[in-house]
Formats: structure tokens, C-alpha cells, sequence
């Protein structure tokens, strides 16, 4: 298993692989095929997606299960709806997670709702491919991070993958999952390579996993923020600080008894979320741990976010927007300043 | 019009009416909670248009959608349960009149969104047409909603991928107590059809004969593989908007009058007889039938217990 | 000021004041006038919106300024961004908070962020009226809760009034407010009445009131909890112990001054937020206190919100569904025992 | 048109193409961060309605839009800074080529959501009827929003309303990399048109003269509050979508070359000379100028610092 790839084929390999076991599953999106649909091109695709994720599949599979929409986001947003209440399996993608008020009624009012307003009697099992994220200088309406405002919604399920690994697997399950599953990409980690099998495998959605053990202080990290948490678990491991690093994976529903089992024995926590900073997971996170685990807790639960502004355009701006290592050892310090110390005594 | 046609045609009008008179009814008794907008006077589209369904085609349906879901075949005890919000309803008592369903009538939901049920059918309809059958979907939704934009992206999505989707829009000359002259820069819908490079036809709505015919044509057209079609039917409902509403903005003449004095199912009977296509015996005979019908279902829905405490959190997640 | 007026009146009262003190504002919604376009109506109102909000100012300001709009939401709530941002003062009705799927991205990429996007060289003077709450037998997709959702975005302030007096003064600031403010109503409360002046005041947005003073827990609550709120004062009163009770009033952005004051000095909380439990107000209000005041409490905060489901029709599961004072008074119970008993010891 | 408005065309015209083929340059070298659209090729369009405008009249524009800004007279310099993401920028650095805007000249802002400027069109429009002005609003936008939902519903409140608004559609026969032909239901964007009760046109978008006489039309009809009007410009842009773009969905043959072969601005330096609008001497000494103003933006802009660190926090509220 040393096969490195990136996050974008770790992607690709997994809407492949679920195409061929299942002819349910159909994708459909803004220039996913792109240009498919153009005489001279013979069905193949010119693009693959704007990031290039879906590269090759409409060669493979047609133009039939790889869909190429017009501009119509509440359209076919809302057909993926339609059709998986009728039995297919349809992956939309919606471009930017900045779209989403274009379709935001498909999900909030139909597909969340429909099961429950039917009484238990529809399935609705779709997997909506996004990105989020900061860091591409692509401003304010193609930077955000939704995935708290999605995952707010009942019924709906929310998966933030921070790595090719966990990436592939995740999709396969999303896309097995009989719910709605939101799986939003970080942008800026489609060129991040690692260690991926080939063939099919699974990562269970609902679980984070601890990437490392520690004793002083729990971080736990939602997507490309684990880059971030693993440099200050590094650093703060330099002044004898012992830092444990939680990727969260699914942010709705987050896994409350891997994060509260840490905390259990860390007594220390910080949250890093990209999203604006209010009503998003980081502070979810942040009240049921000080509630369920009380009595544990040496110090706050910290949270860091981005501040509550669009995301500005210019390069240094947008530095400053994305929570850092620095930004999170300077809330660090507050928490641990006693066990920095303990070194010194 | 083949005689079992006309048969069924007019038991389901009648079913319809005496359905949503006797909701009104009991509504104003306080016994049904909640917003309810009653079909009662539009009984010729839902029926004239799902008398070519069958259970593997789907219909999507409005605020307004007890016609469609009788029409469609849903079970009338467990629809009025659901309306009285019971355990016992289609639903289990959570939709309520606004969502009512039964997916495996083909019946995708009333909608409490105006506009909603656009893209829903389109999704219908390329699944029907990825798995290579010959079944239709029925797109109900009215005036009103025809200025929603999923309307637009809705009627695209069909017409440049020929999915086999029957657009109905019930133009009953308001979406509450908005004028369709006023909100549409149209005049009518269908001639909406021509950006969508659609069929677009304009019917006498009260006429279920009418209907029954456009509708035909559509749904064969589009088993056939031929693609979407807009019917546009002229009608007019004989309460107000919903429950409560007291009409001020109905005008008592001109083609109002003209509307609200067409009684669909008498139009009807009075047709079927003369085709004959029905006795007046079979007429009276299905009158009394539905009349029994009704009152079994309501009988039905106020035995029928609340549903369980823990029914709050159960159907979330699959 | 002996005047009881229900809210529904207080709502019309200050719509009717803000119109006749600056020709800038119109309102804009479905039936907002309703009929006013029949003929034989003469530009008189048949409805003035669906629970009748509006009634009697189009008659008086006239089909210009009390305009009714086709079955649009993106349409006409973006207009009313068009219409702020070059000069206009516009209060668009969103009939439902649920509808807001079909409008969400004049909010969220156009309206929140044109004046960060366009360097500070844009205003957007607008207030959003709309409506929330179960209670009204109205079903999933007309009794949520999205105040949360939207205090989650940069640049806009939501506002959401308990009752008829802070209604028609926080109306009134949120209509001269430069901002986009979100005015968000509990269909349930229409009908409630109290005392309110006559002609022009305004409430401050952004500040909480205190409604009753108390040492031993403080309870926040959002707009119709604050109902709850008092009758748990009442209940817990009875037995010794003494609530504060403050009312939010501004959920975006909350007065962290005012709660966290409270806390310091009752060192517990409760929030009562009827919106779904995940991401939410409370949510952040609880992550904001456990953190700022983390040295002051005495017991982990509770938030008490509606659980994560759609709204139920049944009338049985909705009561079930909204918060109610048996069901804040057992989260008291657990931080409260040692107090309860005081009056035992 | 008169000799001074075509040596204003000639000039913008001038200006879009060095601005765009510059910024193009300085992309590929790595000095300009995120996503571009360049608007090379299609400067008839913008040009020849802005001729038609003043400070007072608003536009709405899309990702593509520094070809709408420049003609509606926003400052080169602040442009170019703001795509370099400097301080000195129009938007502070802070919008970036997505977001171009400058409110006081009448720009509402380039846009990043396809079919974003619908509806704020509608509402400049509202205002400006409302106060009683003979402002016009144009709102442009491509073939691929005219999919969008916020068209239907922009067009038809428009309508309704009867608002000064011109609706341009810059049909460049793509939307990313897929074709007009396949997206749209309709032949063409104008024709759409009906469904709106306005009127509406298709024009060669190649053509400046052709682009400026219809346009002119609209404009005067929505002064004299006659309400919107559809124009539809056929045109075709010589960048790829976006910067980094291969374009392999570009055909070489048939209506494709056609248009790319047409070169707007050779085609109105020849037309205006031949009309005795413009001398050879002033067309070459209008190339001269704008090469110089272009170089001046860039320099400007490299040479301006980014912003203060505190501007990411301001400018939220007012
Ligand atoms: C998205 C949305 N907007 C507004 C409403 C409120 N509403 C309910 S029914 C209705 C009128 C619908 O008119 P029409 O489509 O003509 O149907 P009709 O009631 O006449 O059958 C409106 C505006 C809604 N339920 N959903
Ligand atoms: C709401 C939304 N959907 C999708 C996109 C992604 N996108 C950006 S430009 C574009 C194509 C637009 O096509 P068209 O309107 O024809 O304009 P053109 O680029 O051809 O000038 C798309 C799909 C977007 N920015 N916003
Ligand atoms: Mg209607
Ligand atoms: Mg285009």
C-alpha cells in the first residue's frame, strides 16, 4: 500500500469505482462531462469538472450517468432529489458550496424534510459533492465554508475529508448512505497527495479519528485544519506539551464520543473550524463538550475560526483569514500555560 | 373516452368534491388543524389527467393537492387521517394536508413550497428515462407558481433532455389573492412553452373532457420517448385560497362569474350521459358511493389514535 | 401608556411610521397588499399580507410603496438588494422563514457581502420581515426556525422580538439601520398583546434586557422562549430559587455584555432557542459563556432547543417538538439540586 | 451615431482589449492570483450600449466583467490594482476581478454568481421608477445564466413593472465549456422574449453598430417608461473560459469560426472611417493612448501595496 495519490484522483477513483458496482448511481453537474455534449468532441469530455475531478468518467460511463447541467443549480439540484425518491443513487456536484442559495431549497425544504413528512416512506440517497475553503484567491462568493450551515439541518449528514485516504473512502460510503450526505471538499488540498489502496474500501461516516495521541491538550480539526493542528501539536510538542489531534471527518453527525473520551482525559480543547465563527460546528463542538464533559475540563474550550467577514480578495488579507498555527498557539497559550512550564520547573 | 374511464373519472370527481366539502366542514368546526387549500371546483384536471396514469407513473403536487392524491389512488381513509394528523394517516400524522405522499402510488407529495415540485419531477422523469421505461411524470402547479424560477430551470431541464414530463399548470386566475393578469407578464402559460421549444396547449379546465384529451395526446407523446408538454387548464376553485380566506379579490363577473357558475361535475355528468359513456342510474349509484366512502374516511380518521410520543424522532434519517 | 396592542398591531404600527417618516421606505412581498391589483378593488388591500401584518397601508401609501410581488422570492428579496444598495430603503417580506431556500443567495453572496466586496462603497439599508415557530399546526415546511442560519453570516443583524412593545421599537432601528437586518416574527405571537406607545421610539438593536432580576441561574431566551423562561422563574421560585430571566431580543449579534453580567453573578445558564439543536444561537452562546465566564460557573450551561427533526403536523408531537417549561425545568434540575435543597437544609 | 460617440467606442474598445490581453500576460506569469474571465473579443457589446449612458444609469454585470466596467468609465488604475489585490484597488483589494464594482459611476458590481444580477437589476430599476428619474438600468449577462432561474424571475417582474431595464445577454455560445445549443431549450435567448410579453432582439455582437442602434432603442423606449426590453448579442469571446482554459470544446469550423475570425474592433475602425465617424489619424493616436493608459494601470497597480492587515476586519457593517 504505497501507492501515493492525490485527493483529487483519491475523488475520482472513488466515484469510478462506485459507478461500476452500482448503475444507479448517476452524476450530474456544470460541465462535469463538459463539452461532452459538443459535436466534435465524440461524448468525451473536455474538462472533467472545473478542478478536473471527474476526468475520464464520461468516456467510461456515457453521457447518460455523467450529466452535464445547464446553469440551473435549484434544477438539478432538485432532480438529483427526484430521482433518488424514485430509486437512483445521483451525485450532483455543486461547483462552489457558495452556490448553494441557488438550491438551497432542494435541500432544506424537500430532500431533509421528505422522509419524515412522508411518514418514513421515502429514501432519498444522494450525495452532494462541493468544495469549500479558502486559500485560491477566488474571493468572497467562491471561499466560504458552509458545512455548518448544512449540517445544521436535520437529515441531512455532512463529511469533510482532510486527506486522499479517508477522501475515497468516505465518498464510497456517502454515496452507499441512504441519506442525504453532503461531502464538501477543501480546494486547496485537491493536489494533496497520500497513501490510497486501490479497488473499493469504505471509511465509516460519524467516526473521527485520532491521528495522534496525546495527554496534555485535545485538538480537534475539521478538513485542511488538521495540517493546522498537527504544526501546533509538533511545535507545542518542542515545550513539552503532549497534544492529541482529532480529525473530525463527519461534522454532522460529529462523533461526541471519540471528541469527549479525549477530552475525558486531555482536560484541554481547542476547535479549529474554517467557517465563520458563529451557530457553526466549532462552537457545537464547543457547548456539548463543556457540558457533557464538565467536570474534566482544566480550562475553556477554545474555538478558532475564521473572523466573521467575507473572505477578502487579497493575498495577505486572506492569510490572515484562515485560522494558522500561530493563531491557534496564541489561544494555546492562555489554556496551557501551565503545563508549558512544567518543562521549566 | 372508453366507458371505464368515464366511470372512474366520475367517481374520483365525486370522491374529490364531497372530500374537500366535508373538510371544509369539519375545518371550520376546529376539528382539523393547521393551513388546508382545497381542490374543490378543479376536479376535471387531476382526474381528466391521471385517468391515463397507471401506479408506476409519478405525479408531484401542490399546496392544493387532496385532487391529486385522490385522483393518483391514494387510500381516502388514510388521507383524511393524515389531514386530522393521526397515527393512522398516510403520513403517520407528520405531513399533514400539505405533504400528504404515498410513493408507492406514484403519488411524490403535496408541497408546501410553491415551486417545489418542479425539479422533483424533472428528477422523476430522467429516472424513468435512464431505466429505459415508458413511464410518465405529472407536474401539477399553478399560476402562481409559473413565476417561480423552477419553473424555468424546471421546463429547461425536461425539454433539452426529452424526459417524458407533463407540465399541468391548474390556472385558477390567482395565487392567493394575486391576479395570474397581474403577476405574469403572459398572458397565458402556455404560451410560456415557446422558450422551452415545448408543446404548449391552453384547455377549458372545467371541461374534463378536454382535458382528459390534451393530457392524452401529452402522455402518450411522451411514453413515446417524444418529450415534455405544458397543458395549461382554465379553472377556478370554489373556496377561497385557504380556510379563513374571505375572497374579497373574486370578482362576481365577467369570466369569474362565468368560471364559478361551470361546475365541472355537473358539466361532466350531464356529457357522459349523453356520449353514453355513463346511465343515470351509475351516476346516482357513484354519487351515493362517495358519499359513503367520505364518511367512512372520516369516521376512519376520528377514531384513529395520535400518533406515539416517540413517532417525534423516528424517520430523521434512513 | 396604558395601551395593550397586540403584536401583530405594534408590527403595522411601526411599518407605518417608518413609510411616513422617510419616502425611501417600501415593502414589497406576496400579498402584502394582496388583491390590491383586482379592479374592482380600487387599489384597496384584500388581505395585507397572510396574517394580515400589512393591513391598511397599502390603502394608505398606495401599490407604489406597498408593492405586491409575483411568486418570486429570488426575484423580488433581490430586487429589494438592488433597490437598498442604490438608495432606496426596502422592507421585503419573506412570507415564511422557510422559504428562504428560494432566496438565499441574494443573502448570503449578494446582499451580506456587496459592501465588504466592494471596499466599504456600498449600503445596503434593508430589513428582511419574516416569520418562524412551530404551534401553528403548520407543518414541516412552515414552522422552522432559521434565525440561526442566518446569524450565521457576516453582515447581517437578526432580530427577534418577544413581544409588542420591543417589536414596533426594534422595527423601527431596524429600518433605519444601514444594514441588512432580518426582522424575524413567531407566527404564534401575533396575537399577544401589550403595552406600546403611541407614534415613533425606538429599541436598540444589539442589546438583551434583563426581565427579571435573579441571583442563582440566568435563563436566555429566544423571542416566544421567553414565556417559557418565566413560567421556569415562576416554577423554580416556588422552590427557592431565583432566576434571572433575559430576554435576547438580538440573536445576530448577541449581547455577549449583558449574558455574560448575568452569569458572573447567577454562575449557571440556560438557553432556551427553539430552532434544531445543532449549530445554533444557543449553541454559540454556550461556547461564548463556557469560555469568557469559565471561571464563574458552577455547572455546566444547558441549552434547551427543539430536537433535531422536521416540525411534526400531529398536534401531539409538535407541542412535543417545541421546548416547554417541563422540559427546562428537568435540565435545571440536574445544575440546580444543591440550590433546590437549600431551602430543605 | 455621432462622430464623438464613436471615438468614445473606439477608444473603450481600444481600452477593454489592451486591459484584457495585458492581464492575460501578466496572469500566465504568476503576478495575478485567483480566477479571471477576460472579455477580449466581446467589447462591441459592452461599448456599444454603455454609449448610450450616463453616471445616473446603473449597470449590473457578471464574472466576465471588466469589459462592462471599463465602459461604464471605471477607473483603469483601480481596476488593475484591484486585480493585482491592492489596497489602491476600487474595492480596497478586497473584491477582486469578480467583484469589480464602483457604485458612484453607476457599476453595481461585477458578479461570481451566474444570474447574480437579475434581480439587483430589477431593483436599481424599481428605484429609479419609484423616484421618478429617466435612469435606465442595463443588466448583462451570458447565454449560460439565461438557464438560471433568476432570469424567469427578473425578466418577468420586469415586465410587470414595467422598469427601465435593458437585458443583455452576451451569448458567446458557451457557458464554460458547454454549449449554448445544448443548455438552452431555445433556439435563442431573444425569443424568449414572448414569455415576457417584451420585446426582444437578436443582433450581430461582432457588430458595434448593430449592438449600438438596438441598444439605442431599448434605452430611449425605457426613458420614456415604456419598459424592458431583451437584446440578444451574438458573440464569441478569444480567451478560454477562464484563465488556464484549453478550450478543446471550441469548434475550428463553421459558426465558430465565423466568429472568431470577426474581430470587433478591426470591424469598427473600418466601418467608422468608412462613415466618416473617425480619421485614420484619430484611430491610430486613440491605439497610442490607450497602449499608454494601460501601461500607466499596471504600473500603478504593481506598484501599490497590498492592504493593512486591519482592512480584512472592516467594512462588514456600516
Ligand atoms: C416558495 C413559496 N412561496 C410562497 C408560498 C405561499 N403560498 C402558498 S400558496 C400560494 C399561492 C399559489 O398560487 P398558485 O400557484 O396559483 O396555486 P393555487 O393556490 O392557486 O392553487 C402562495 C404564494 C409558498 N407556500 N411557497
Ligand atoms: C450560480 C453559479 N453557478 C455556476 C457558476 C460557475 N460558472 C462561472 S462562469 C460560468 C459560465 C457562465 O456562462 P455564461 O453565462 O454564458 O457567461 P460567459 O462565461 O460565457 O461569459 C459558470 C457555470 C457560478 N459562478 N455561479
Ligand atoms: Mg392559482
Ligand atoms: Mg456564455
Amino acid at each position: 500500500m504505497t501507492r501515493k495519490i492525490t485527493m483529487m484522483k483519491a475523488i475520482n477513483e472513488a466515484l469510478d469505482i462506485a459507478m461500476e458496482r452500482d448503475e444507479k448511481v448517476i452524476l450530474l453537474g456544470e460541465d462535469i462531462a463538459g463539452g461532452a455534449t459538443v459535436e466534435h468532441l465524440n461524448g468525451k469530455g473536455a474538462w472533467g469538472g472545473v478542478f478536473g475531478l471527474t476526468k475520464g468518467l464520461v468516456e467510461k460511463y456515457g453521457t447518460e450517468r455523467v450529466i452535464d447541467t445547464p446553469i440551473s443549480e435549484m434544477g438539478y439540484m432538485g432532480a438529483a432529489v427526484g430521482a433518488a425518491a424514485t430509486g437512483l443513487r445521483p451525485v450532483p456536484e455543486l461547483m462552489f458550496n457558495d452556490f448553494i442559495g441557488f438550491c438551497f431549497d432542494t435541500i432544506l425544504a424537500q430532500g431533509s424534510k421528505m422522509r419524515y413528512m412522508f411518514g418514513g416512506k421515502a429514501t432519498i440517497p444522494m450525495t452532494i459533492r462541493t468544495n469549500h475553503g479558502a486559500g485560491a484567491s477566488a474571493a468572497a462568493q467562491h471561499s466560504g465554508s458552509y458545512y455548518g450551515i448544512l449540517g445544521s439541518i436535520p437529515g441531512i449528514k455532512v463529511v469533510v475529508p482532510s486527506n486522499p485516504y479517508d477522501a475515497k473512502g468516505l465518498l464510497l460510503s456517502a454515496i452507499e448512505d441512504d441519506n442525504i450526505v453532503v461531502f464538501s471538499e477543501d480546494k486547496t488540498l485537491y493536489g494533496l497527495k497520500g497513501e490510497v489502496p486501490e479497488g473499493y474500501y469504505t471509511v465509516e461516516i460519524g467516526k473521527a479519528k485520532v491521528k495522534r495521541e496525546g495527554t496534555d491538550l485535545t485538538i480537534v480539526s475539521i478538513g485542511k485544519m488538521l495540517y493546522v493542528a498537527e504544526e501546533v501539536a509538533d511545535r507545542l510538542a518542542e515545550e513539552g506539551v503532549s497534544v492529541e489531534v482529532i480529525d473530525l471527518l463527519t461534522v454532522a453527525p460529529w462523533d461526541q464520543e471519540t471528541v469527549i473520551h479525549s477530552v475525558k482525559k486531555t482536560n484541554r480543547l481547542i476547535v479549529i473550524d474554517e467557517s465563520n465563527p458563529h451557530n457553526n460546528t466549532a462552537t457545537d463542538i464547543a457547548s456539548v463538550v463543556s457540558d457533557k464533559a464538565f467536570d474534566y475540563l482544566d480550562a475553556p474550550v477554545k474555538c478558532v475560526c475564521a473572523p466573521n467577514t467575507p473572505v477578502p480578495f487579497a493575498k495577505n488579507l486572506e492569510e490572515l483569514y484562515i485560522p494558522n498555527a500561530d493563531k491557534v498557539l496564541k489561544v494555546a497559550d492562555d489554556i496551557i500555560f501551565d503545563l508549558k512550564n512544567r518543562t521549566l520547573v | 373516452m372508453e366507458k371505464k374511464d368515464a366511470l372512474w373519472i366520475y367517481e374520483k370527481m365525486n370522491d374529490i368534491r364531497l372530500f374537500e366539502d366535508k373538510v371544509h366542514e369539519i375545518f371550520s368546526s376546529g376539528e382539523i388543524p393547521g393551513f388546508v387549500h382545497l381542490y374543490a371546483g378543479e376536479e376535471a384536471v387531476a382526474t381528466g389527467v391521471c385517468a391515463h396514469l397507471n401506479d408506476n407513473d409519478y405525479i408531484t403536487s401542490t399546496h392544493r393537492g387532496h385532487g391529486h392524491c385522490i385522483a393518483k389512488g391514494c387510500d381516502l381513509n388514510g388521507m383524511m387521517a393524515e389531514i386530522f394528523g393521526k397515527e393512522t394517516g398516510l403520513c403517520k400524522g407528520k405531513g399533514g394536508s400539505m405533504h400528504i405522499a404515498d410513493i408507492d402510488k406514484g403519488m411524490l407529495g403535496a408541497n408546501g413550497m410553491v415551486g417545489g415540485g418542479f425539479p422533483l419531477a424533472v428528477g422523476a422523469g430522467l429516472r424513468n428515462k435512464y431505466l429505459k421505461t415508458d413511464n410518465v411524470v405529472v407536474c401539477f402547479f399553478g399560476d402562481g407558481a409559473a413565476n417561480e424560477g423552477t419553473f424555468h430551470e424546471g421546463l429547461n431541464l425536461a425539454s433539452i433532455w426529452k424526459l417524458p414530463v407533463i407540465f399541468v399548470c391548474e390556472n385558477n386566475m390567482f395565487g392567493e389573492a394575486t391576479p395570474q393578469a397581474y403577476a405574469s407578464a403572459s398572458k397565458t402559460i402556455a404560451e410560456r412553452s415557446v422558450a422551452y421549444n415545448m408543446p404548449g396547449v391552453r384547455v377549458d379546465g372545467k371541461n374534463v373532457l378536454e382535458v382528459y384529451e390534451e393530457a392524452g395526446n401529452a402522455i402518450e407523446r411522451a411514453r413515446n420517448g417524444e418529450g415534455p408538454t405544458l397543458i395549461e387548464c382554465v379553472t377556478y376553485r370554489n373556496y377561497g385560497h385557504f380556510e379563513g380566506d374571505e375572497q374579497k379579490y373574486k370578482a362576481k363577473d365577467g369570466t369569474e362569474k362565468e368560471l364559478a357558475d361551470k361546475d365541472c361535475i355537473t358539466i361532466f355528468r350531464k356529457q357522459a350521459i349523453e356520449l353514453n359513456l355513463m346511465t343515470e342510474n351509475e351516476a346516482d349509484e357513484i354519487e351515493k358511493a362517495s358519499v359513503e366512502r367520505i364518511q367512512a374516511a372520516i369516521q376512519f380518521a376520528k377514531e384513529s389514535p395520535l400518533p406515539r410520543p416517540e413517532a417525534l424522532y423516528e424517520d430523521v434519517y434512513a
